[in-house]
């Protein structure tokens, strides 16, 4: 079985082709299914620990702190005591909510993180289902979240719940139309919506160097959205502690509330990596024109690496608004959508449809 | 949609109960909102769940034990209130306390605005949602808890100034301790303007929210920054001054906005202004002793007397109604976050939950002081 | 044109603002060595308390096992809670006077709210504040001390 | 103003009422009746404009029952006690202010939890710190057997 870490599609191919070997075709494309099912589970659920445990790091050093500190070195297994411990508490049920979806909204949630990731092109072949309509899948799929969201609050029987939930809805609602439109000023420069294909045209450069300008502010204009679409950082107004208690998770506990806080990181993940695919070159490595030595040696870098060190980037970046600035009002947060980002982000895609026309980019 | 469709649907108010147990309502206060949609339609604050009934219990103390409890009330400052309580107890005993004693008391009662004003600070930015702004503030305050603790013994709950005098005599290290906090803090000022100030979100968050014009403020006696950010010049330190007051200069901070943004400003110039007559005070202290001996039994001759000093949240008063024994016949305390408390509806009727958060850490409420 | 002028320069000084912002947040993440938190339990050796710090009442006794204590009671009247009781006894001195001595110094320290008044009221300074913090106890029953050591007696020379 | 202006100013108004220096400001003492007059001129009227009410204090004197206004005027800076009695320990009634000084709304509740004083004209005359049930602490003969140890 060859394989290599810098082109996983031998790899997977190999895998494939034993399978079929012993399976009938439906056989293995169960087992596939399984496999690739399991993997992306024990990807959420580690990246999830893991991110949550970066995210209290983080904040602590933006905050003077040292952040957890007592469960292993330096606090590193913090997430998984509380992990465990949230998996051990009672899950309490407010009387009057409607069961059903009570219990189904924290699934829906988790469950549409899994979809999204499933596209997301970690490396060369590494990609659970490369579709032709990639970034559409992804925008679409992360707007079903907010279903779960709203059902959370309408079910829990609690006005927080629904205030929080109304208000995510408002605000998904809008800003899923600013990272449609960030996302296709960059279609229009990659003239494919596949990400593995978005990638593979980013060998030559990174888009937002080559789409420099337009494709700056809508990188800029993407994260601001992204933020918004997973209840972050100064858009969190679903869950305003100080206004709303905890907004549309109120009432939930143990596992269910567990649901919803992992889901909010991957949610960080999935943004993370769709700016890192569509903007950052996704897993191709830094290359700068002429500088032979310096291209080969980043060369060497496994794209695994180059993909997670820009996730990262990008992540941080995410983590510094929340942590820096205040929170927006309800309205605020829709003024900025409709009298800013979106103005900015139709004027963006008539600049980048000029330039690519022109050919003024690189 | 039509207008005929607009009528169709039916609206309706619905009660939230905010507290006794919510992040932003800073204790155990209880507001009862009714709301349409966002928007606050009435406030209706249901106070009393940490009523303590100090009142009651100073009328069984003897009047050196009545500052201990006085500490308990508006624990943000707490020595302005002990100081309102020994001044009280002075005035009424015809007692002159000495210079040093007065230079102390000022410059405690301004380090403790300070310390109050930047817990506001935090839990300002903590209300708005910026995080962040939480720890900067208390890493800040707590030099000023070091000074306390060094030179009072305690952090929060000083029980420093009594009836006659001082507690002790100031540390000796007191003097460094506060010029090396001057200049630290004189630098990290301007980053609370960087991180929260200037931030447009903030501006946006706070600029005419909650507009209080003057005439409501006087009638609803709002005093302290709360008052002056509407333009009511009711600095009790400038109109009726006392301890070393009179020997500094110093400026009100007035601002006739009258919105939360206004409230916020006149709270950070406050800063300032606190800062530059502890300069003009600390290397002034005169020589002499810490306190007048009274005697064993302290018993005030009867009548009324009351006492205002400026706290840290507004107009706090003290009024004692003797009857010639060693303890109070009556006293009441004139809390500053108890008239504030009772504009909140008249302020943040019409605006949204949001702005009803920002409203409420614009006027500063702490809820020992409201209870009592 | 002025109106689209205008809302630019808006944007631009708000994104302004916003890196303002940042920069502070930025400045201390990038500088661990200015991390203000104090870890408890380990740095408990180098945690010294102010020499005022008010953090229980005791009766320092000498090397002979003798305080200073006389058993007037003021302590008792002065403090605001009740939290301290004085259990006196009367012994016959040798040349057949009655003295009134103290038996028990009785300490609530459940009840202390740490005011320093009997500290400051003390005509023989005889209690003092101790700068011991961690007061935590399993039963409060042990909340309840006796400051005068068993078989302690008064200090020669302390008046009443 | 002075003293003797402010006396035939009240005087005017309320003949029975006179004012006396108190050992730090000018008290009167008012009949119930005329208090919510007097206060109202004493707000509006240009020379006094007492328009910042400091504190309202309810006292319980075992005889009868007392009201203190600290009244200040922003324009004058001058301060004024106003003082009321109610006779009555069953059922003691006094007008309000709270149509004139906002702020005595809160103040009012406040008076009426811990003294029992109803003030007629009040829009919310409901207990503000306590529970329906419970007594009226600040009256002299209030007694908590539970609560109150006597040492």
């Amino acid at each position: 079985m060859a394989f290599s870490i810098y082109d996983f599609s031998s790899f997977t191919q190999s895998i494939h082709e034993g399978l079929s070997n012993r399976l009938s075709p439906a056989g293995t494309l169960a087992v596939e299914w399984v496999i690739v099912g399991i993997v992306i589970l024990l990807f959420v659920a580690v990246f999830g620990l893991f991110l949550v445990y970066a995210e209290r790091k983080v904040c602590a050093f933006f905050q003077q702190r040292l952040g957890p500190m007592r469960v292993g070195p330096w606090g590193l297994v913090q997430t998984i005591a509380d992990f465990i411990k949230l998996l051990m508490k009672e899950l309490i049920q407010p009387a009057r909510a409607d069961k059903f979806l009570y219990n189904l909204a924290p699934f829906i949630v988790i469950i549409v993180t899994f979809l999204a990731i499933s596209v997301i092109p970690f490396a060369k072949g590494l990609q659970a289902f490369d579709f032709d309509i990639g970034v559409f899948f992804v925008t679409s799929i992360t707007a079903v979240g907010v279903i779960g969201i709203l059902l959370a609050g309408w079910s829990s029987n609690n006005k927080y719940s629904l205030i929080g939930a109304m208000r995510s809805g408002a605000q998904i609602i809008s800003y899923e139309l600013s990272v449609g439109l960030s996302l296709i000023t960059i279609v229009i420069l990659a003239g494919t919506l596949q990400l593995s294909g978005i990638v593979e045209a980013q060998r030559a450069g990174w888009f937002i160097y080559r789409g420099h300008i337009p494709a700056i502010i809508a990188f800029f204009v993407f994260v601001i959205a992204g933020t918004a679409e997973t209840n972050r950082g100064p858009f969190d107004l679903a869950e305003a502690e100080s206004e709303l208690t905890a907004g549309f998770h109120t009432e939930y506990s143990g596992i269910k509330f567990a649901f919803f806080f992992l889901a909010e990181y991957v949610n960080l993940f999935i943004v993370s990596a769709m700016a890192t695919t569509v903007f950052l070159g996704g897993w191709m490595p830094l290359h700068f024109g002429n500088l032979e030595e310096f291209n080969h040696v980043m060369d060497l870098i496994p794209p695994v690496f180059w993909f997670f060190i820009k996730v990262f980037f990008v992540i941080f970046l995410i983590m510094w608004f929340k942590w820096t600035f205040p929170r927006l009002r309800i309205d605020q947060i829709l003024t900025l959508e409709w009298k800013f980002l979106l103005p900015i982000n139709l004027f963006n895609i008539i600049l980048m449809t000029v330039i690519v026309l022109m050919g003024w980019h690189f | 949609m039509g207008e005929a469709e607009q009528d169709r649907i039916e609206t309706q108010e619905y009660l939230v109960n905010m507290g006794p147990q919510h992040p932003s309502t800073h204790g155990v206060l209880r507001l009862l909102l009714k709301l349409e949609g966002e928007i606050v339609h009435h406030v209706d604050p249901h106070i009393g769940y940490i009523h303590s009934g100090i009142e009651k219990m100073c009328e069984s103390l003897t009047y050196p034990q009545i500052p201990y409890l006085t500490d308990r009330m508006d624990y943000l400052s707490a020595h302005m209130n002990e100081e309102a309580v020994c001044l009280c107890i002075e005035n009424a005993l015809g007692v002159e306390v000495p210079d040093r004693v007065k230079y102390i008391r000022t410059i405690f009662s301004e380090l403790q605005r300070l310390a109050s004003h930047q817990l506001w600070w935090c839990v300002m930015g903590m209300d708005l949602g910026a995080l962040t702004t939480f720890f900067y503030g208390l890493r800040d305050r707590e030099k000023i808890l070091d000074i306390f603790e060094e030179t009072c013994g305690a952090r929060l709950t000083l029980h420093y100034s009594i009836p006659g005098g001082l507690m002790f005599d100031i540390h000796p290290n007191f003097r460094n301790r506060v010029h090396e906090f001057l200049n630290y803090f004189r630098e990290k000022l301007p980053e609370y303007d960087q991180l929260l100030t200037g931030n447009v979100i903030f501006q946006e968050r706070t600029r005419g929210i909650g507009i209080f014009p003057r005439e409501a403020v006087i009638n609803y006696g709002v005093t302290g920054p709360s008052g002056r950010a509407s333009g009511f010049s009711c600095d009790v330190r400038k109109h009726h001054p006392y301890s070393a007051y009179p020997f500094v200069s110093f400026q009100e901070a007035l601002d006739d906005r009258c919105d939360t943004l206004a409230r916020y400003k006149v709270r950070i110039r406050e800063m300032w202004e606190s800062m530059s007559i502890i300069e003009q005070l600390i290397d002034n202290i005169p020589e002499g002793d810490y306190q007048v001996k009274l005697k064993g039994v302290v018993k005030l001759p009867e009548g009324e007397y009351f006492q205002r000093v400026e706290s840290a949240r507004g107009d706090f008063g003290v009024f004692i109604i003797s009857d010639g024994k060693k303890s109070p016949y009556r006293l009441k305390f004139r809390s500053p976050g108890f008239s504030n408390l009772s504009a909140l509806h008249a302020m943040s009727k019409g605006w949204k939950i949001a702005d009803l958060v920002a409203i409420m850490s614009s006027l500063d409420l702490v809820i020992p002081d409201i209870d009592r | 044109m002025r109106a689209i002028w205008k809302y630019l320069s808006d944007v631009l000084k708000g994104i302004w603002t916003l890196i303002q912002g940042m920069r502070v947040t930025g400045h201390y993440f990038f500088r661990p060595w200015l991390i203000v938190t104090q870890q408890y339990p380990e740095n408990r050796r180098k945690l010294v308390m102010f020499e005022r710090f008010r953090g229980e009442v005791t009766m320092p006794h000498n090397e002979n096992n003798e305080h200073k204590c006389t058993g007037c009671g003021i302590c008792e009247i002065s403090c605001p809670n009740g939290s301290i009781e004085i259990i006196t006894a009367t012994v016959l001195l040798p040349d057949g006077k009655k003295k009134r001595i103290i038996d028990k110094h009785i300490y609530h320290l459940g009840m202390c709210s740490l005011c320093n008044l009997c500290v400051k009221n003390c005509p023989s300074d005889a209690i003092v504040m101790a700068q011991t913090f961690e007061h935590a106890v399993w039963d409060r029953t042990q909340l309840t001390k006796v400051l005068n050591r068993p078989g302690s007696k008064i200090m020669e020379g302390i008046k009443e | 103003m002075s003293l003797e202006d402010l006396n035939t100013f009240i005087q005017s108004i309320e003949p029975a009422a006179e004012v006396v220096q108190g050992k730090q400001f000018p008290e009167v003492m008012v009949p119930d009746d005329r208090l919510h007059q007097l206060a109202l001129e004493l707000k509006e009227n240009p020379s006094t404009a007492m328009d910042y009410l400091i504190c309202l204090t309810g006292a319980d004197f075992e005889d009868h029952m007392k009201v203190i206004y600290h009244l200040e005027s922003t324009v004058h800076n001058t301060v004024l006690v106003l003082k009321t009695k109610t006779l009555s320990r069953i059922n003691p009634v006094l007008p309000t202010v709270c149509d004139i000084w906002q702020t005595a709304e809160f103040h009012e509740r406040e008076v009426f939890d811990l003294l029992g004083i109803r003030f007629k004209g009040h829009p919310d005359m409901r207990r503000l710190f306590l529970s329906e049930e419970w007594g009226f602490p600040l009256r002299k003969d209030y007694v908590d057997e539970v609560r109150i140890v006597d040492r």
